[in-house]
């Protein structure tokens, strides 16, 4: 029996509800609301950023006109299957913590020949005049990571000052209105309007919120990174802007993820 | 201390990084402090309205910073709570109150100060963000308390009209290291739109007293 | 809630009718289904327009049309998924339609002999409203109907 | 040029069921744009689903499908290994034909 039988034998019982009021009670809103999420999960247009990720992944492109097939994401050349799961991480060669966006600049320099400022041009989408390759690519990469334990490592001293760094960051309260990423992710069961804040400071959180991104943005209609979630939140924190790959976004990205551990990694996702 | 003094010594004498990796211990909380200040600074670039001065801190946003959600000592809580209460610049005329119907749309009006809005468009407190107000508002966040009834369990009189003043105007005043932004005393809202405001909380018209 | 839909479905009445008569100048028979978008259909903006322009009977209304995976609160009307099964023998075609947007006819599937009548994609609401899952079967027209609210997200990005 | 389609196409029973992701933007020719003017309406009109040749599904859309559209249906017979293919045309003349094979 497929998907698609036992969806129907789901909307069946939801029809006969209709015309047996008495036998269902009225669902609450957030029952709904997960019911309407749960339908989005089959068929999640982010499988359209990860098939065209896949393809620009293994195109030669570039001034060197190769692939990023040999990029190494922390698990050795041409690894894709599970690093997302253990990024960021600290790069001998680069010197520096990364994370997916920093190392796929990072190979599209050292292996495509591009330069960096056009490796990070346009990292954002918007509309199909306005398509981000980075986008595409991060989707096909987290998408290898599906199902996969977070496991973050704190080993190189890099790595630990990341953290530290990246806590220091996430308590940062600056611009007129003294907000800093605390401020609407400090503390348990808080909303804002009516949409729910994931509490980053606690690991159910720091997982919940981690492992869904990217994710596809419904109200957008546009895939969304980890890299774009910060950028936003800074946006809202009347921050100015938070530069792509920046050092700052590195070292909080570490300090989330990290955080994440254990976790199964669950996207790209579908928000609303 | 004796021995990080050492360590940077011999380092600054060598002048080598990995002697620092190898033999250093981990950097002190204020050094990692000062440090994300500083890769802060390298980390954003302005934008509109958004220039990069936004992201130096004065002393109360440093402290409630260094504290990571948590309440300080009492002796910083009254430092804070003292310097900002002298900050605020009360009404001229003393009067506390302006209209409601204006402190209403003031309340619901998120855009401002964002590089994304326009400079010279609306700015607003977006109260509802994290309060309950009017009833009849029902998309409202719980970062901050409900304020339905403000002034109805409070009363009406001066005092607490003056609170409320105080309170929109400058938070840190009355409670250090509040999640809630310094309206008055930040330049995000004027003396009118703040007086609207406060009839907002205080007028026994106003839907939130009902 | 479920009081209350029957209601409007009752009182739906001319609505219904509307839909139909939206729903008459698309499906003539004979018209090879594919690549032939009917514009006028597709234009129809408001039940006045609708009425002017067409005349005929009431689809009946039809306990053998179901929906699935069709939430009763959609979190953001720009997606709202829409599933729709008939189990009325011969059904030809199955369409959407959102009765409160501009345009009202939304997606019409031909089902060929050998693929099931059910179908599932996902539409954009403006606001709450009925959605009308219209089946032709056997040359004759029924319908279902179901509200589904719209609820606006936070002010969050 | 549009980007391909993600179709999944699997034996479930005796029947094969189908599942399509479209890559397109599905404007309304509702929108205004920030300088106030009207964003044309662009979007898919036509879709066809063939196996074997054969038609298995048709469809006419208007604007309010949702932007990157989804689409399952399920046909009767099919086997493992053979070819659905799924075709849109939309508004502006634009068309973009995939295949998936049956799993």
């Amino acid at each position: 029996m497929g998907a698609v039988q036992r969806r129907i034998g789901r909307g069946t019982a939801i029809v006969l509800a209709l015309f047996a009021p008495v036998v269902l009670g009225q669902g609450s809103v957030v029952d709904e609301i997960a019911k309407y999420r749960a339908a989005l999960q089959d068929g999640n247009p982010a499988e359209l950023w990860e098939v065209r990720g896949e393809d620009l992944w293994k195109q030669k492109r570039g001034p060197n006109a190769v692939s990023l097939e040999r990029c190494d994401l922390g698990l050795g050349p041409g690894g894709v299957k599970g690093a997302y799961a253990q990024l960021p991480k600290y790069f001998a060669d680069a010197d520096r913590v990364m994370d997916l966006e920093s190392r796929i600049v990072w190979c599209m320099v050292k292996l495509q020949g591009y330069t960096d400022a056009d490796a990070k041009r346009n990292p954002f989408g918007a509309g199909n005049d306005k398509k981000a390759d980075m986008e595409a690519l991060v989707a096909y990469v987290t998408s290898e990571s599906r199902g996969i334990r977070m496991n973050v490592g704190l080993n190189h001293p890099k790595e630990q000052e990341a953290y530290r760094l990246g806590e220091k960051i996430f308590f940062y309260r600056g611009g007129p209105h003294d907000f800093g990423c605390a401020t609407c992710h400090g503390d348990d069961n808080k909303r804002i309007r009516l949409q729910d804040l994931p509490n980053l400071t606690k690991t159910e959180g720091a997982q919940k919120a981690y492992t869904t991104w990217p994710a596809y943005r419904v109200s957008q209609g546009e895939l969304r990174s980890f890299q774009w979630r910060l950028n936003d939140c800074f946006r809202q924190q009347r921050f100015p802007e938070l530069e792509f790959t920046s050092d700052a976004s590195v070292a909080l990205t570490m300090f989330l993820a990290r955080n994440a551990n254990g976790a199964a990694y669950d996207a790209p996702a579908i928000k609303r | 201390m004796h021995r990080r003094h050492l360590t940077f010594a011999l380092c600054a004498a060598l002048g080598c990084a990995g002697i620092l990796v190898g033999c250093a211990t981990a950097p002190s909380d204020a050094e990692i402090s000062a440090k994300a200040a500083a890769m802060l600074k390298a980390s954003f670039k302005e934008r509109g309205q958004a220039k990069l001065d936004r992201l130096d801190q004065d002393d109360t946003q440093k402290t409630c910073s260094e504290y990571a959600g948590r309440v300080p000592p009492k002796d910083v809580v009254d430092r804070i709570e003292k310097v900002n209460l002298a900050s605020i610049r009360w009404p001229a005329d003393g009067k506390f109150l302006g209209d409601w119907k204006s402190g209403e749309k003031i309340a619901q009006e998120g855009r401002g100060k964002q590089y994304s809005d326009d400079p010279a468009g609306p700015v607003g407190a977006n109260c509802y963000a994290c309060h309950q107000l009017a009833p009849q508002e029902v998309s409202y966040g719980t970062i901050g308390p409900s304020l339905y009834q403000f002034a109805k369990v409070r009363g009406y009189g001066l005092e607490i009209q003056k609170y409320a003043y105080g309170k929109v105007f400058n938070p840190e005043a009355y409670a250090a290291c509040t999640l809630m932004p310094r309206f008055g005393h930040n330049g995000i809202l004027t003396e009118q739109q703040i007086k609207d405001v406060v009839a907002l909380l205080m007028d026994p018209a106003s839907p939130v007293n009902k | 809630m479920n009081n209350s839909r029957r209601d409007t479905l009752r009182a739906g009445g001319g609505i219904t009718l509307l839909m139909l008569l939206a729903a008459a100048g698309w499906l003539k028979p004979g018209v090879a289904a594919a690549q032939a978008w009917n514009k006028a259909a597709f234009d129809t903006k408001s039940m006045d327009e609708t009425m002017k322009a067409l005349g005929g009977g009431a689809p009946a209304q039809s306990k053998d049309i179901a929906f699935f995976s069709t939430p009763d609160i959609a979190e953001n009307g720009a997606v709202v998924p829409v599933g729709i099964t008939s189990s009325i023998p011969k059904t030809e075609s199955i369409a959407i339609l959102v009765e409160k947007n501009p345009n009202m006819l939304t997606a019409v599937f031909d089902i060929p002999a050998g693929t099931e009548p059910s179908i599932s994609t996902r539409v954009k609401m403006g606001q709450t409203s009925n959605v009308y899952a219209l089946v032709k079967a056997d040359g004759k027209y029924y319908v279902a109907s179901k509200e589904i609210k719209v609820t606006l997200g936070g002010c969050g990005g | 040029m549009a980007d391909p389609m993600k179709i999944r196409a699997n034996l479930v029973g005796d029947s094969t069921e189908v599942k399509v992701l479209m890559s397109h933007e599905m404007e309304t020719g509702q929108r205004k744009d920030a300088q106030g003017k009207t964003i044309p309406a662009w979007h898919i009109q036509t879709v066809t689903a063939t196996y074997n040749g054969k038609t298995v599904l048709s469809a006419q859309w208007g604007p309010a499908v949702s932007k990157n559209p989804f689409l399952s249906f399920k046909f009767k017979g099919g086997a493992k290994g053979d070819k659905v293919q799924v075709t849109w045309v939309d508004n502006k003349g634009d068309k973009r034909t995939d295949e998936a094979t049956i799993a």
